[in-house]
């Protein structure tokens, strides 16, 4: 038994007390969100550091049928995964406190929450092939009905593109893993991800499987993380989701493909990526200077968050692609910090777009005069999003900068003729930081700052000194509760001590990225 | 006389179809209600459930009957199979659907029968007595879509159903005709001996008997283009009966089909010339034109029913996995060979959980709302979580989303298509997986997301709770312990002629 | 001239074909289930066919159950001929749209 | 004599058939179905199936063919052929007419004739072990073939209850046989029961009905 | 303990901050305390490292990876420590000026806040050593002058000022950011300790750094001897001058230098005290600080050395030339601290770093000076900025004329106050280098004497000009003490020895990294060029202006291009901005039309329409029907068999 079987236990425990027991469920599924955040914070204290490698592993055979692949239940952790694991948990419990109480159809509401932190728990701790696209794919169900029931305007039509865009991504990913599996003699197969990385190790597939396998992988991760040409689920998605949603896919679930890459595409197909290299950095320099384009020319709160959230997945994809320690450590604290501030972006632009009945940047305006509270907690997501240091994005960014910099040429790179490919796209991510820039100062501003639009006016003339009632956005003035603002807050005490601390982070997550393939120093 | 053994193996016919005549005659002399032959058909079904679970069986074929049975693991499972389904469409016919009129047994008696002929097709190891055995079921089938004889689309159904069914038949018999004029026999097991023995060639007019019963046996599964009468049949027979065509039908077509291509037609002259092209045009044509056409679908059950011809080319993917590989050589019956027979039947095993999970509530919701198109269901999940959460996870599995069970059966499809290099299939097979989404979220859109128009609870009673929260377990925990599944159909496979009679066979390591 | 097999099976053949195409054109069901039949009977001829070439009588076993399950299978299409009659007055096919796309 | 005779009845049961796809009227059309049956008996006796020859004439152009009159009769249909003849659906009857036979004559071209043209096996005492071999159902010398009618050959495979050594009989598919034709009478009596509803309403104002169980209205389908 | 001690440099305003940002900010009184407190410890704090009693803390790890390293730790030295003094100085003087400055606003809370925040990330710069910190510490100071310049968020202006001068920094820290990973790769270390950059220096290069460069420049960068100013460092050395130049962009976008200056002017939106401390003696002093800090490394790159040069001389004539015909107080100031820091920049890059930081010095006292000043004249005026609108205040407001008029004379460089002394040290420097710069170095000083009288004359002479002019008070004395001691400081800012204090000591850092580097040699262009030419022209500025200005009622000068700042902003709202936006456009049509509308819709499409087709093969019609399984059947019959 490991305790990783706990995160997953604790919220189906949940769910079924919700749906059978009748238990209310804003409380249980905070409590086990809660409970889940203890156990992964213990989980790290408790994580032999030093040395890496899998911990609290458990491994139990789960599908063996004699000449097929056998599949097994395997759970395990490492440095990569746990932050992400601490990440599910302080984003669930986020997720689920800023939904409103008096949601309707609460109790359903609250077990698809549940369930997608399950999905996103179980990939992140699996470690054998099947059940970590397994764990995944159960969570999109949950975000279509989510998307569905709970979301806003182009809800349809949003929820049936992300879902079928992302099962497309997902049956190609499949394809991938199936393919990888298929491609090792029979006696070794195997959906186990540490048996198989064994193998491979010692036997690697010949070039050209592996160019094809990865490509498979390439496509199948990069629609489920919203790689460039394959991101227009993205933005309609997040921005038609119920903002927990959206912080749970955006903060978490897209994660799983970046995971993905580190665990099992780059050390299992590595010629594969080599080759492949110049594909990856080209569709990530889309990421940054496509979507950041795009990003500026958004004329709503939610579809420029959705895109921003795409253009930065640019960052992490360099830091996987340099594939040397620095890079690839930045890209996992930098997830953690992306998955920070994307939580924090999505659940403010929701409480924005709540309770101001507004979206539009045109409409909106000077909004920090009635809700100073909301106006500093989204200057944080903003400058986390930035890239503002003493915030976590800034420790991961700045260290895939550097991976940058310093990742020696592949040789595909040199017989492109391009040895400096990584130095110039470095500095690509590094012109990201300016767009980012331009794009969240402009929502700031256009939200929070300048006047209000002339039609919100107060009209403290007519009304006189009992005007209280015909101030613009009646939802907007901050009760400054701890319950309304805490989730946030916590958000961004996190990502805070982060980024003012990054060394807690590196020094859980270095040592297991010394141990992947490959990898350089 | 018949050796004992061999009238054990038959036991299970024998019961069903006396049991079933028994029920007729004290239906029609004590006027029982359609309830207590209702209850006394399952408790039929449940002893021959019990005694053919406690048949054995070994590797070596064993024959019996004067040759014209055989009883080899992939008979013992699908004679389980058939009488699983039927136990759940005698249920749904007389609880889940409309209480039946007094005097309407036979409604419920009919099934055994249909099940007797199902069982029998399984075991068929001559033509003569799949003919008999087809023809029962067909001409039962006919019965039971007709049978609401008051209702227009049922009789339409049923017509449709009878004249593509004869000429099916036709088709049948004639290639038959020409398989026992060229080879001298109709038994399967000489047929095989004809050819691997003696290692005659397959010639033109065997090839072409053989097509013909190819589209017979299409008909039954529904593969394109046999396929037509499919989705308006599915639409206007009655739910229980729907069920059946697209479960039991298809399995019973599919078990003919497996020991037609697999059993008797193996080698790789026949598999190469004709099996996989043929199969492999047909398996594309039925995933485009199942998983496509339904997208457009406005009424559930037409939608289901275009749905069950995408799943028939996902089955014949495995089937032809199962064949040979495309280079032509034989490969040993035990490893590639059982991988494709396993992947059958757990398909069908998936299907059969997703398929009943729809259909009853197809059925419960028939009575209580006004029709059974997408938008009927708008607002389910308010009026019953339960119904709703049926329907979606029964769509949901036939999609084939993890972790439920139709994920299983995808997966091994892809994995099985992918071990033996089907690759063009592949590709195929996840393009129209993914077309399927279309429609397969199309209800649940109207379950969740629509407000209903009618606020008012539906109430179940306990045995439809039961059935329901019963199929749900089954439908995840078949997909997540996907281990089940395979135990279930372990050693369920097609006899070896080659091999010697040895322990039985297990392909599932404990 | 000598009458071979290829004959018998060229005749049935026609036989098969006049009942398909029956099948096909008419509209009324009862010739159409009249087609079928001759369908059958087709099939049934090639069986005697080669029951008689081959010296083999099984081929006239499976006609003898032919025949029987084709009775049966008559009885029943002229009973659901006559309720759809009974019901809609009507057996012609083109009536029979109302289950389409 | 021979050729004569196959010309004769081909001839005769072919034109008879195409009297029945073709004709109009469909009394006239039952008419030639039995006729067909009739010269197709004939064809059996050339092929020395007596037995089922007198069969064919009793249960099909007997039996089967008098239950098709007499519904033809009973719904007297003559009313309804005055439709013309669909062009269209002609044309594609004669595209897979000639497809078929086609088909037909390729592969009979192609062919060897018969299982012992087609077997490796060559010389008569080869085939003849073979068929024991291969246990085939009637397995038994060409004297006793010359000894025995077909009647009491097809009697012997029917019921016989000696299967050691997996010899072949047919006597399953009878006994289910006889459970089909239960399941056929169970279904004309379901089909055909008249039960105390009233008349069904005048043709034009049928629409798709609910199941007689619980009998309401439903949407049409457009 | 007392190596512990020098973090309260960082700690009490971060500590001040927090708490502001927790609670005090609804209570304005509490926030100030804690702010001018936090103030007063720094500049305690720096008072004692500048006398060495407290010495420098011992690091701690922040980033650690095989290969580098990132410490948070503190430098000492003399550059520090003198900028330290200012720094803290200055700062906790203008801390005291927003007491009385902003007594009416109810959200100073906010206000010290963003001082704190600000206090905290520009000691942060001040005490770095490294790059990476002194990078985190650069990008907090453009985030709080972001916050201070949108303090008055309300109003449009002012958030677009914040927007633009945020962005304007990103794009200089853009190239920053490469300037200092390219460091990195040369040299293999971030740390700005000058022992540890000699030390990677001389094991420098990761061996494929030259895989950028074309292959003849590979073989002479390989750096086999250590390269000096003096012309041994080829031009071609390509990546060098990348290095040089992105540490350079640093330095333009933090100091405003041209043609990243735009956001300088627009930040005047901000709060007077917030001009004076960010924006005139700190804040942009920080690019000119941050150059001093890299300067041995700046020297690596000859082509860089003239680009710093060369734009430090330009921005100083361009800035002085806009400032002529600016009306409002405080843009004149601003694009006069514009001028000013483009000296400072010409003489970073003519090798005189000691120069640029002696000017640095004095310019913030008397650039605080000026703007509080201008703050209490504003102030006086009730929130009237444009000197046309004034008049007539000598007499009125006599103390904030007084020191008005020292930090107008101290900026024209009129002996003997302290801008003297450091523009004609600063002078030379140029000469040395080049004549050209040295000529137009003086123009700007005649320039500058010019405008800054010009204000004096318009501003506080002559008749009042509004109603508001008639009656001003001056300002309480929290104000004006400030005012006071800067003024002192202004008058003898030349004398108390700074130059020589930073003289010494950049000689000491080039010969202990670079043996035979050297900087531009003091005062060597002779008394005539250093004092006689600069101080007629100064004479010769103030006095025309006095000639064209006084008593006038309107400009008598109208030089439309002038006034309109040359169009930069016009010409980057068209091109930049402009194109942007464009560019954004499109891409977005693309992304909803072609992407996401013709091949993801598209599909969707077409996916349903291949159903609605694929439906009408069931006609209903039972004859349609069997034909098609028959025709079904034939095909399959017939391609099968008969097909190969």
């Amino acid at each position: 038994m490991s305790p990783l079987l706990a995160l997953l236990l604790f919220p189906l425990a949940a769910i079924l007390a919700i749906i059978i027991g009748r238990f209310p469920a804003r409380p249980t599924a905070g409590v086990a969100a809660g409970i889940n955040l203890v156990i992964s914070l213990g989980l790290i204290w408790n994580y032999p550091a030093a040395q890496g490698g899998y911990a609290y592993v458990m491994d139990y055979p789960w599908v063996a049928i004699q000449g097929l692949p056998s599949i097994r239940f395997h759970l395990g952790a490492d440095g990569i995964s746990l932050p992400l694991i601490f990440l599910t948990g302080i984003v669930t419990l986020a997720a689920i406190a800023i939904s409103p109480a008096n949601i309707r159809r609460s109790s359903e509401y609250y077990c698809y929450l549940l369930l997608m932190s399950l999905g996103a728990m179980g990939a992140f701790t699996s470690l054998d092939l099947f059940f970590f696209f397994i764990f995944h794919d159960f969570a999109l169900i949950a975000t279509f009905l989510l998307i569905g029931i709970w979301g806003s305007q182009n809800r349809q039509y949003a929820s049936f593109q992300v879902t079928i865009y992302l099962m497309t991504g997902s049956l190609v990913l499949l394809t991938g893993f199936v393919a990888l599996v298929m491609a090792l003699p029979p006696a070794e197969r195997t959906f186990d991800i540490v048996a198989l990385q064994n193998y491979i190790t010692g036997h690697p597939l010949s070039g050209s499987t592996q160019d094809i396998i990865f490509l498979f992988m390439l496509i199948g991760f990069g629609i489920l993380v919203g790689l460039f040409p394959f991101h227009s689920w993205a933005p309609p998605g997040y921005a038609s989701a119920p903002p927990a949603a959206a912080m749970l896919h955006a903060g978490i679930l897209k994660k799983f493909a970046i995971y993905g890459m580190i665990r099992i595409a780059i050390p299992m197909l590595h010629d594969g990526f080599n080759t492949c290299l110049p594909l990856i950095l080209a569709l990530l320099a889309g990421n940054f200077l496509y979507a950041g384009f795009v990003t500026i020319a958004q004329k709503e709160l939610p579809t420029m968050i959705g895109f921003s959230s795409i253009m930065h997945m640019g960052y992490l994809f360099l830091g996987v692609a340099c594939w040397n320690t620095i890079g690839v450590t930045g890209a996992v604290i930098l997830m953690v910090g992306h998955g920070l501030s994307a939580a924090l972006l999505f659940g403010l632009s929701g409480e924005i777009t709540n309770r101001s009945g507004e979206n539009r940047f045109i409409e909106l305006g000077g909004l920090a005069k009635r809700a100073p509270v909301l106006a500093v907690l989204f200057s944080f997501a903003s400058m986390a999003s930035m890239g503002v240091p003493g915030l976590a994005n800034f420790a991961g960014e700045i260290m895939v900068f550097f991976g940058s910099f310093s990742a020696v040429p592949t040789s595909s790179l040199v017989m492109l003729g391009i040895p400096g490919a990584f130095i110039f796209f470095g500095m690509i991510a590094i012109y990201g930081t300016v767009m980012t820039a331009i794009f969240q100062l402009r929502a700031l501003k256009n939200v929070f700052y300048g006047p209000m639009p002339a039609r919100y006016q107060p009209q403290t003339a007519e009304l006189g000194a009992g005007g209280e009632a015909t101030l613009p956005f009646p939802g907007m003035t901050d009760t400054s509760a701890l319950v309304e603002h805490g989730p946030y807050v916590l958000l961004i005490f996190a990502s805070l001590v982060i980024g003012f601390m990054p060394f807690l982070m590196i020094h859980l997550v270095e040592p297991s990225v010394t141990l992947l393939p490959f990898i350089k120093t | 006389m018949f050796p004992p053994s061999c009238i054990s193996y038959l036991a299970p016919e024998v019961i069903i179809s006396l049991w079933a005549m028994a029920l007729l005659l004290l239906e029609a002399f004590l006027e029982l209600s359609p309830r207590v032959v209702a209850s006394l058909a399952l408790a039929g079904i449940a002893l021959t459930l019990f005694i053919t679970l406690g048949l054995g069986f070994d590797t070596s074929s064993t024959l019996f009957w004067g040759g014209m049975c055989r009883w080899d693991g992939a008979a013992r499972f699908f004679d389980l199979f058939f009488l699983i389904v039927a136990a759940l469409v005698i249920w749904m016919g007389d609880e889940a659907q409309a209480p039946l009129a007094h005097g309407g047994g036979e409604f419920v008696i009919l099934p055994l029968f249909t099940t007797a002929g199902l069982m029998l097709l399984a075991s068929a190891n001559d033509f003569m007595l799949l003919f008999v055995a087809l023809e029962l079921v067909t001409i039962s089938f006919y019965i039971l879509v007709a049978y609401q004889r008051r209702s227009l689309v049922a009789l339409e159904a049923g017509v449709k159903y009878l004249i593509l069914g004869g000429l099916s038949s036709a088709f049948l018999v004639m290639g038959v005709a020409y398989i026992f004029g060229l080879t001298g026999t109709t038994r399967f097991d000489i047929i095989w001996k004809f050819y691997h023995l003696y290692g005659n060639p397959l010639t033109p007019g065997v090839s072409f008997g053989l097509l013909l019963v190819l589209t017979g046996v299409g008909f039954k599964i529904a593969m394109v283009p046999f396929h037509s009468w499919a989705p308006d049949v599915y639409e206007g027979a009655p739910n229980s009966i729907t069920a059946f065509l697209s479960v039991g039908s298809k399995a019973g077509g599919l078990i003919i089909l497996m020991r037609i291509v697999l059993g008797v037609f193996d080698f790789p002259a026949a598999s190469v010339v004709l099996w996989i092209p043929l199969l492999t045009v047909c398996a594309i044509a039925s995933l485009i034109l199942g998983n496509f056409a339904a997208i457009p679908q406005r009424n559930l059950k037409r939608m289901l029913g275009y749905s069950s011809i995408g799943h028939t080319g996902f089955m014949l993917v495995a089937v032809i996995g199962a064949s040979v590989s495309l280079t032509g050589k034989i490969i040993p019956f035990y490893t590639e060979n059982a991988y494709g027979q396993i992947t059958v039947e757990v398909y069908l095993i998936s299907y059969l959980l997703a398929t009943f999970a729809a259909f009853i509530v197809l059925a419960v919701l028939e009575r209580r709302l006004p029709g059974l198109e997408i938008h009927h269901l708008a607002g389910l999940s308010q009026r019953s979580p339960l119904l709703a959460a049926t329907f979606t996870l029964a769509l949901v599995s036939m999609a084939g989303v993890p972790p439920l069970s139709g994920f299983i059966a995808k997966f091994y499809v892809i994995l099985v298509a992918w071990h033996q290099g089907l690759y063009l299939l592949l590709g195929f097979v996840i393009f129209t997986a993914i077309a399927a989404f279309y429609y397969y979220l199309g209800p649940i859109k109207a379950m969740y997301w629509s407000e209903p128009l009618d606020e008012t609870p539906i109430r179940l009673n306990r045995a439809t709770n039961g059935v329901l929260i019963a199929l749900i377990v089954l439908l995840i925990g078949t997909g997540f312990w996907a281990q089940s599944m395979f135990g279930a159909v372990n050693g369920a496979l097609l006899a070896d002629k080659n091999a010697p009679a040895s322990a039985p066979i297990a392909l599932v390591r404990h | 001239m000598e009458i071979t097999l290829n004959h018998y099976l060229a005749v049935a053949a026609v036989l098969f074909v006049i009942g398909l195409m029956g099948v096909v054109m008419r509209r009324n069901l009862l010739i159409i289930y009249m087609s079928l039949e001759m369908m059958l009977q087709a099939a049934n001829l090639t069986f005697v066919a080669f029951s008689r070439f081959n010296n083999h009588i099984d081929g006239q076993v499976f006609v003898f159950f032919v025949i029987t399950v084709a009775a049966a299978e008559v009885s029943v299409g002229l009973a659901l001929i006559v309720a759809l009659y009974r019901l809609k007055r009507t057996t012609q096919v083109q009536d029979l749209t109302t289950l389409k796309f | 004599m021979n050729a004569l005779f196959f010309w004769l009845f081909s001839g005769g049961m072919i034109v008879c058939a195409l009297a029945v796809v073709l004709n109009r009227n469909a009394v006239a059309s039952a008419l030639c179905f039995t006729f067909a049956i009739v010269f197709m008996a004939g064809l059996f006796v050339m092929l020395s199936a007596f037995f089922l020859a007198a069969v064919q004439i009793l249960v099909t152009a007997g039996a089967v063919m008098v239950l098709f009159l007499f519904i033809i009769m009973l719904l007297d249909l003559s009313a309804m052929e005055h439709i013309p003849r669909p062009k269209m659906w002609m044309g594609c009857s004669l595209v897979l007419a000639l497809g078929f036979l086609l088909i037909v004559a390729k592969t009979l071209a192609g062919t060897p004739q018969g299982f012992v043209a087609q077997s490796s096996l060559r010389t008569p005492g080869q085939i003849h072990a073979a068929r024991n071999e291969m246990e085939t159902g009637d397995a038994i010398t060409q004297s006793e073939v010359d000894q025995r009618d077909d009647t009491h050959r097809i009697g012997y495979l029917l019921f016989r209850t000696n299967t050691s050594n997996g010899r072949t009989s047919y006597v399953a598919p009878f006994e289910i046989t006889s459970l089909l034709i239960l399941v056929a009478t169970i279904g004309v009596i379901v089909l055909c029961k008249q039960d105390e509803r009233p008349r069904p309403k005048p043709r034009e104002e049928i629409t798709r009905e609910a199941p007689p169980v619980e009998p309401k209205e439903t949407s049409l389908k457009t | 303990m007392e190596q512990y001690y020098a973090w309260f440099l960082l700690l009490a305003p971060l500590a001040a901050t927090i708490a502001i940002l927790l609670n005090l900010h609804r209570k304005p009184d509490y926030a100030i305390f804690a702010s001018v407190g936090s103030a007063s410890v720094c500049f305690l704090v720096a008072l004692a490292v500048a006398s060495g009693a407290i010495p420098e803390p011992k690091p701690f790890e922040w980033i650690a990876f095989p290969g580098w390293n990132v410490d948070i730790g503190m430098i000492f030295d003399p550059l520090a420590k003198g900028m330290l003094l200012i720094v803290t100085g200055v700062g906790l003087l203008i801390h005291i000026y927003s007491i009385g400055y902003m007594a009416s606003d109810p959200s100073r809370g906010r206000f010290f806040g963003g001082l704190s925040i600000f206090m905290f990330s520009m000691t942060g710069i001040v005490v770095s050593d490294n790059l990476i910190m002194l990078f985190i510490f650069w990008e907090g100071v453009g985030f709080s002058s972001y916050l201070l310049i949108g303090f008055w968020y309300e109003r449009e202006s002012a958030a677009l000022a914040a927007n633009k001068a945020f962005v304007c920094n990103r794009l200089a820290d853009f190239g920053f950011m490469i300037g200092i990973l390219t460091l990195w790769l040369v040299m293999g270390t971030v740390s700005v300790r000058p022992e540890v950059v000699a030390e990677g220096y001389r094991s420098s290069s990761l061996p494929w750094v030259g895989s950028i460069l074309t292959p003849g420049e590979v073989e002479t960068n390989h750096l086999p001897s250590i390269p000096n100013l003096h012309g041994v460092v080829p031009a071609s050395a390509l990546i060098l001058t990348i290095m040089v130049l992105g540490l350079f962009s640093g330095c333009v976008g933090k100091s405003a230098m041209f043609p990243l200056h735009v956001w300088l002017p627009d930040a005047m939106e901000g709060p007077t005290p917030v001009s004076a401390l960010i924006h005139a003696a700190t804040m942009v002093a920080a690019g000119v600080y941050m150059l001093c800090r890299v300067y041995p490394l700046l020297q690596l790159s000859a082509t860089g050395m003239f680009v710093i040069a060369f734009i430090g001389c330009f921005t100083a004539i361009f800035a002085a030339l806009i400032a002529v015909q600016q009306n409002d107080i405080k843009r004149i100031l601003a694009y006069s601290t514009l001028s000013q820091l483009g000296y400072m920049v010409m003489a970073v890059g003519c090798g005189g770093p000691d120069a640029a930081m002696f000017h640095l010095c004095t310019h913030a006292f008397f650039k605080a000076l000026l703007f509080l000043a201008a703050g209490s004249v504003i102030h006086a005026l009730h929130d009237e900025q444009d000197i046309w609108k004034m008049g007539g205040l000598y007499n009125k407001i006599p103390l904030t004329f007084v020191t008005f008029a020292i930090g107008m004379l101290a900026l024209s460089g009129v002996p003997p106050f302290a801008g003297f002394f450091s523009k004609d040290y600063l002078l030379s420097a140029a000469y040395a280098r080049s004549p050209i710069f040295y000529w137009v170095g003086v123009i700007t000083a005649f320039l500058t004497a010019f405008y800054m009288t010009r204000l004096v004359v318009v501003a506080f002479f002559g008749p009042p000009r509004t109603h508001a002019a008639e009656h001003p008070h001056e300002s309480p004395k929290v104000m004006t003490i400030p005012l006071v001691l800067l003024a002192v400081l202004s008058t003898i800012g030349g004398f108390i020895g700074i130059q020589s204090f930073f003289h010494g000591w950049f000689l000491d850092v080039m010969h202990a990294m670079i043996p035979n580097g050297v900087i531009a040699p003091a005062a060597e262009s002779g008394i005539f060029l250093e004092m006689i030419i600069p101080g007629a022209l100064v004479l010769l500025g103030i006095g025309s202006a006095v000639y064209l200005y006084w008593g006038k009622a309107t400009d008598p000068l109208d030089i439309e291009i002038l006034a309109n700042k040359f169009y930069f902003d016009e010409f980057y709202d068209r091109s930049f901005v402009g194109g942007q936006q464009r560019a954004a456009r499109f891409l977005n049509w693309i992304d909803s039309w072609i992407l996401d509308g013709l091949i993801i819709r598209g599909s969707a499409y077409v996916t349903f329409g291949v159903g609605e087709i694929l439906r009408l093969f069931q006609t209903g019609s039972l004859q349609g029907y069997a034909f098609l399984f028959s025709l079904g059947g034939i095909l399959l019959i017939y391609f099968t068999l008969f097909a190969h």
